[in-house]
């Protein structure tokens, strides 16, 4: 989603503010997986 | 704005469009495996008296597997009408682990009973377990069996319950209930398949007897089916019958050609087998070091006098009577009628010492015990077995079992 | 009536309506309620002379009722069975009960959609957008008219059908519900009611105030009752699956509301409304596919470019949900029997399965597809072409890891050349992880694919939109990260813990749908418009791509109605009412598929004719309001819904 | 649409030269890889996850490629070539560099989604579309001497392709019949090793214990993974791995058939059909219960039930040469070895 309309210093700006957020966003789907895994080992679903 | 094309014939090219989709569709459907769901046969009029007991094995295996021959290639499995190898697994070619295997059943069946487990279960479950007002009490593997069928929530195997109920819930339906809704007869057939599928040894076959020692009534022959339900499969010829006499029996299974029996006219001559008093004989063979070491063996498995005379018949190589040769024709289990063989046992478990002093017959020579003259027809061995031989009636479930018999001596 | 074109006042005052409307709609319950109280306190003095029994399914201690039925007869082939000749009873009831489901499914669906639609258009503040809306709903609903009667006469063939051929089953079913099937009757004639005063009174309604509200209101009351109907519906397939309110031998036990109110009713009417506004959407999707196909003026070619684009995506919308209620039904099946969800999971149904897997997979392969054609009407879309193809290499790689089969089909040479039985490469794709992973990616990139649509006639204009794209970025990079990542993760772990593994994979991709279309909808607010969305300008293969979806959805709904319907194998009723005929047995996938495929082509001619009748009268009328509104003026903000 | 255009040349050239940068890079990574995928893998990482990292790369490379030749270098390539281009380099992809190959069924199902996402690819956007048909329409509409010339040779070539397909669906084939062979068939519930019979749904490796001797989890083994069995302070598990690894190159030579890294290429290994279970596979133990291993150890391929037919095995019923602790030792040693873990049922 590289926005192409920006010039070369937003897009700077742009790589810059990924990477930010790309930690940001790894740590929230890092949370979700630490917090779903567990109680979902006993899903109520006999899938066996 | 763009030009707008002519649009003759877009009907005709949606249609198209719709029709190359739904036949890809179709296509697909019927390039994938095949399988027709059969709707199983309504239950079936099995006449007791009419079935052997390597039949009712058989038509065990048919519920179970719906075919006489089941093949478990490519991993496919067949599955009859009470369902059981949808979870179960019976034979080690076939695969499933939802519940317990029931590879070597029988030789499990005979200990669960005895488990500090199942107690539990029974003590628990002492006013009834719900579902199936069943209160777990089986005293046999047989019955354990029996019981397992009628309530799964009898006993529940480790590690099999129902998730979250620590194994105290069973996820089995109840199979005399819909939707399996096998009959009485049914569960007595599957149970035969389960007690003999593993080795073919039908001395471990107790399943009618155990389904009457449970519910301490006779196992009646199912209602003749109804009307439009299903066609009634006509049993092979066996060939002896309930309606036999035990002479005829005796004649059609040439027993006279060997043994002499008391009360029966024909048998008075044998000299390859034993004398056949079993009113006195069983008790005795049953105690003897020679049986005992068969039974640890795992050869034999009796211990009251009726199941030692089953056994001797179905099963004539688990005890080879001392001084005798392992001469007996063993196809016995497919020639004897359920209720046959129950006739012919009935006869000769009535059968001791003194009847037959009063027609002249003696043991052989070979025979351990020695000739009958010298026997102390007193001594307690020699007593009349009152249970053993009582007559086949309604009450006489409990002489059956044989557990009154055992207390005798 | 000044006062009331407050707008204010008359939102009130609907919304007061519409609660009085609600609360009226209890009413039909009322009676069911009372008169099991009542037949209840009658039976109390006469005790003694009562039969109990205990409820086949509600089993607590005090579930007993009283005998007031006769058992459930024990069907004899032929006498309470009817034929046609040669031809397969059930068949035919297939048959006639699919169309009427269709149709029926479809006059639900319509007002449901066409509900929203005049809702949307009566919040329009341009006026010239509030007029398309209203008159896209119009049209539908006239359409919807006429399918109408066309369930009327199949409900009629059907129970025609039921009686020459079940008449046995069918007897019993209406001595159970007899006082349900006379109230359905009775709403039905409130229906038509309804509907004809909801669809005559548009225009005299349409005067932009508090008329116009109550004439919303009416299509509210419209679909309350059809949803109704349906749920009655719903209870005789609810009892026929899982049974209740009779005993063991099927005798009913006096208390309606429990035979209605069984195991799976409520799971399978969520499931069908959620069914039904999807089918709604693709079918009124085709509807104006065709219509935009066929259309003569670039005018029309606008209006039903921007109809199909509306429709499908209510249609998406309420299929996102569907998994969900799909869950929770087969989650009820496991817990009314474990061995009906057995049977249809891993059992005998298994491969059908495999059939809707590949539909998903179609389905999500056909939505990418048209937005991508519908880029074509976007101003500035161009900037996003070359990310089309890497899109369709994600889909495709998707697509092929969640059609790779676990069990190969191969010859010993094969079996040999590969040195086993799985493949030590291929294989690792024919397993749970692989398929969950490959699911999650495909509705993921369905997201991406539509705030890209979203944006691509406009530039952000908001302060933080550098911030905002970074912040997209890194959400859906993290999200496809993390799905691989814990699809990897399962080859490593024991089977018993991968299972969990597969709701952090839907709570990403479910992150995605919900924070990154409501981040991209807030970023585009007051943008720069590269210009304006040229309606009609959309290339034809998306039109086929809708019909596409349309014809998935259709097949989906047969195919997973038949799994349903068979899941009872031999029983009517289950385990109360046997099926005796020579058609008790369960039919292979192959014949099911053909079945299928006749049932929706047959229910496609029907309807075409009905869009045919729906276009012959609206041709005259459409030019009429073009020329007076300016279609061509008129444009949508994309993302404005 | 301005925005587009707004690099002009400075920015072309620019990007060329990323462009070959790339390419350089490209060839740099892939040729090394390609070379260590065809040794077999590294220590780390079993031979097929090895083999699939490399193909997955090798598809980014062929996708990397493609977009700087067209986007990039903007070589002109046309969509009616690319397609059957995509089309001949998947069925390349899935037919040749995927090895082992795969079965025919399998073929065919990847091909028709190919095909699918050929015309998909072609038809995605109105330019591509255009693109794609301008050759086609100018083929079918035009009355110059090229177009006819085509017309022409497609003409015969129709019922030329015709009679070839006719020919070849006549030609008799030798074919083997398909057969589902079952690798890992069912296990019996009790197997009898050394006069004890050992309960398969419940027995447990005696050797799988942590420090103080109890029972180790399965799962909880991953801290020993990658220690040294052979340090002098290594605690009970590792030395019963090590014990186990003595057995596997030993006592019974397990590596003659199951190689050295355990993945089935033993230099005894092609030798036989099948060829030798392949440890580093995620598809063989690590599916598997131990006490399953333990069953096809001890009975060896005589002992394969009936589901395994043709018994096409010629592992030795190793219950004949080794003691029931060795067995399990050895298995300890082949989870341990690979880093996979036995299935359980809890």
């Amino acid at each position: 989603m590289a926005n192409q309309d920006a010039g070369s210093g937003e897009m700077g700006k742009t790589i810059v503010y990924f990477l930010v957020f790309m930690v940001v966003a790894t740590g929230y789907y890092y949370f979700l997986d630490w917090v779903m895994m567990g109680p979902m080992q006993n899903l109520p679903f006999p899938y066996k | 704005m763009n030009k707008v094309k002519a649009t003759k014939g877009t009907i005709l090219k949606v249609a198209m469009w719709y029709i190359l989709i739904l036949s890809v569709f179709a296509g697909i459907a019927n390039w994938l495996p095949q399988i027709r769901g059969d709707a199983p046969e309504a239950a079936v009029a099995v006449d007791l008296s009419s079935i052997t007991p390597e039949k009712l094995a058989a038509m065990g295996k048919m519920i179970v597997f719906g075919t006489e021959n089941p093949s478990f290639g490519g991993g496919g499995v067949p599955i009859g009408k009470g369902q059981c190898p949808l979870c179960h697994m019976f034979f080690q070619e076939q695969k499933a682990d939802r519940c317990p295997v029931l590879i070597g059943e029988e030789g499990r069946s005979n200990n669960r009973f005895k488990e500090e487990r199942y107690k539990a279960f029974a003590s628990r479950l002492a006013n009834g377990e719900p579902n199936s007002g069943v209160k777990p009490h089986a005293a046999a593997g047989g019955q354990y069996l029996i019981e397992s069928e009628y309530c799964p929530n009898c006993y529940v195997v480790e590690g099999f319950g129902i998730k979250g109920t620590n194994d105290q819930e069973s996820p089995m339906p109840i199979i005399n209930k819909p939707p399996i809704l096998l009959t009485d007869t049914e569960i007595v057939a599957v149970v035969s398949f389960l007690q003999t599928k593993d080795d073919g040894d039908f001395t471990k076959w107790t399943a009618r007897d155990s389904w009457e020692k449970y519910w301490g009534k006779p196992l009646k022959a199912d209602a003749a089916p109804k009307e439009g339900e299903a066609k009634a499969v006509a049993a092979g010829p066996p060939i002896a019958l309930d309606t036999d006499t035990p002479e005829q029996i005796v004649q059609k299974m040439t027993c006279f050609a060997c043994h002499k029996i008391p009360g029966i006219s024909i048998a008075k001559t044998g000299m390859i087998g034993p004398l056949l008093i079993e009113k006195t004989n069983a008790p005795n063979r049953i105690k003897s070091p020679e049986y005992q070491k068969a039974v640890k063996e795992g050869k034999a498995h009796a211990s009251t006098p009726r199941e030692y005379v089953i056994e001797s018949i179905m099963h004539p190589d688990a005890f080879i009577v001392p001084g005798f040769a392992d001469d007996m024709i063993k196809d016995f289990s497919h020639k004897f009628t359920v209720a046959g063989l129950d006739k012919l046992v009935d006869h000769l478990l009535q059968q001791d010492a003194a009847a037959a002093v009063k027609e002249g017959l003696d043991r052989l020579p070979n025979e351990k015990e020695g000739p009958l003259k010298k026997a102390d027809l007193s001594s307690p061995e020699g007593k009349p077995v009152k249970n053993a031989a009582t007559p086949k009636t309604d009450e006489k479930q409990a002489s059956i079992s044989g557990q009154g018999v055992g207390g005798k001596f | 009536m000044r006062s009331f074109n407050d707008p204010r006042k008359a939102k009130i005052g609907a919304v007061v309506l519409l609660g009085v409307i609600g609360l009226l709609l209890l009413l039909p319950f009322i009676p069911l309620q009372a008169g099991a109280e009542e037949a209840k306190q009658e039976a109390a003095p006469a005790e003694k002379k009562v039969e109990k029994a205990k409820d086949v399914f509600y089993k607590g201690p005090g579930e007993f009722g009283i005998v007031s039925g006769p058992p459930a007869p024990k069907l004899k082939y032929p006498d309470d069975y009817g034929t046609y000749g040669n031809f397969q009873s059930r068949s035919l009831l297939w048959v006639a009960n699919q169309q009427h489901l269709y149709f029926g499914s479809f006059v639900l669906a319509v007002p449901m959609f066409v509900f929203v639609m005049e809702l949307v258009g009566m919040l329009q503040k341009d006026k010239g957008m509030a007029r398309k809306y209203d008159d896209m709903a119009h049209e539908m609903m006239k359409i919807s008219l006429t399918a109408y009667s066309i369930t009327a006469i199949l409900g009629g063939i059907l129970i025609f059908t039921f009686l020459a051929l079940y008449p046995g089953f069918f007897g019993y079913l209406s001595r159970i519900f007899k006082p349900i099937m006379h109230v359905y009757a009775l709403l039905f004639v409130l229906e038509s009611g309804t509907l004809y005063i909801y669809y005559y009174g548009w225009d005299y309604m349409n005067d932009g105030g508090f008329l116009k509200w109550i004439h919303l209101s009416i299509s509210f009351l419209l679909n309350t009752i059809g949803i109704v109907l349906m749920f009655f519906a719903n209870s005789w397939i609810g009892f026929m699956m899982s049974p209740a309110g009779v005993d063991e031998q099927g005798r009913f036990l006096g208390d309606i509301w429990k035979s209605v109110h069984t195991a799976l009713w409520h799971p399978l009417n969520v499931h069908r409304i959620l069914g039904n506004a999807a089918f709604g959407g693709g079918v009124v999707a085709a509807y104006a596919s065709y219509r935009f196909l066929a259309a003569k003026t670039p005018e029309e070619k606008a209006h039903y470019d921007w109809m199909s684009y509306v429709a499908m995506f209510m249609g998406i919308l309420a299929l996102i949900p569907l998994p969900f209620a799909g869950y929770w039904l087969m989650r009820e099946v496991y817990g009314y029997r474990q061995q009906m969800g057995i049977t249809l999971m891993g059992g005998l149904l298994a491969w059908v399965f495999i059939m809707q897997a590949m539909m998903i997979a179609i389905l999500f392969v056909s939505v990418n597809y048209y937005l991508w054609q519908a880029m074509g009407r976007m101003p500035g879309a161009e900037r996003y072409y070359p990310l089309f193809k890497y899109m369709l290499l994600i889909l495709i790689v998707a697509t092929i890891s969640w059609l790779t089969p676990h069990t190969l089909v191969m010859t010993p040479a094969e079996l040999k050349a590969m040195g086993g039985a799985q493949h030590p490469i291929v294989g690792n794709y024919g397993v749970m992880s692989a398929k969950n992973t490959a699911i999650n990616i495909m509705i993921t990139t369905t997201v991406f694919c539509f705030c890209i649509y979203q944006r691509c006639n406009k530039v952000p204009t908001v302060k933080w939109a550098a911030l905002g794209n970074a912040a997209l970025g890194a959400l859906f990079t993290g999200a496809a990260i993390n799905i691989v990542f814990l699809g990897i993760y399962g080859y490593f772990i024991p089977a018993n813990v991968r299972i969990g593994l597969s709701v952090p994979q839907v709570c990403s991709t479910l992150t995605c749908l919900f924070i990154g279309v409501t981040l991209n909808t807030m970023m585009l607010k007051g943008a720069r418009q590269l210009g304006e969305v040229r309606w009609g300008q959309m290339s034809p293969r998306g039109s086929y791509a809708l019909f596409c979806l349309a014809v998935s959805f259709t097949w989906t709904m047969a195919v997973m109605g038949y799994l349903r319907s068979s899941v009872r194998l031999h029983w009517h009723v289950n385990e109360i009412l046997r099926d005796n005929s020579p058609w008790a047995f369960t039919n292979p996938v192959g014949y099911a598929g053909n079945m299928n495929s006749m049932n929706v082509l047959l229910f496609w001619t029907m309807l075409l004719f009905v869009f045919w009748l729906g276009a012959l009268s609206a041709k005259k009328a459409h030019v009429t309001e073009d020329e007076a509104v300016g279609a061509g003026k008129a444009t949508l903000p994309a993302g404005s819904h | 649409m301005k925005s587009v255009r707004k690099g002009g040349t400075y920015f072309m050239l620019k990007q060329r030269s990323t462009s070959l940068a790339l390419q350089v890079l490209f060839v740099l990574l892939a040729l090394p890889m390609l070379a260590w995928a065809s040794g077999g893998g590294a220590g780390w990482i079993d031979a097929g996850k090895f083999a699939l990292i490399v193909e997955m790369g090798l598809g980014l490379g062929i996708t990397l490629l493609a977009w700087i030749l067209k986007d990039k270098l903007r070589i002109p390539i046309p969509k009616l070539v690319q397609a059957p281009l995509i089309w001949i380099t998947a069925y390349i992809a899935f037919r040749v560099i995927l090895q082992p190959p795969i079965p025919f069924s399998l073929l065919a199902i990847y091909m028709a989604i190919v095909t699918i996402s050929c015309f998909l690819y072609v038809t995605i956007s109105q330019p591509s579309w255009e693109e794609f048909t301008q050759p086609i329409a100018f083929m079918l509409q035009e009355n110059t001497g090229k177009a006819k010339m085509s017309r022409y040779v497609t003409f015969a070539a129709v019922p030329l392709l015709l009679a070839y397909g006719t020919y070849s669906k006549m030609l008799p084939k030798f074919d083997e019949p398909v057969e589902l062979r079952t690798v890992h068939p069912a296990p019996p519930a009790s197997v009898n090793v050394h006069d004890k019979i050992l309960n398969l749904q419940t027995a447990e490796n005696p050797y799988r214990v942590d420090d103080s001797g109890k029972y180790l989890k399965v799962g909880l083994e991953s801290v020993y993974h990658g220690k040294n069995p052979w340090a002098q302070d290594a605690p009970k598990f590792l030395q019963n791995v090590r014990d186990g690894g003595v057995v596997f190159f030993g006592t019974a030579g397990c590596f003659f058939c199951h190689g050295d890294n355990l993945d089935g290429k033993g230099p005894f290994a092609f030798a036989f059909n099948p060829i030798p279970a392949n440890f580093a596979d995620p598809g063989t133990i690590s599916q598997l219960q131990e006490t399953f291993v333990f069953w096809r150890v001890s009975k060896g391929g005589p002992g394969l039930s009936r589901e395994g037919f043709p018994w096409a095995s010629a592992m030795p019923p190793w219950e004949k040469h080794l003691t029931t602790n060795e067995i399990w030792q050895v298995i300890l040693f082949e989870y341990w070895h690979t880093g996979f873990f036995p299935r359980t049922w809890d």
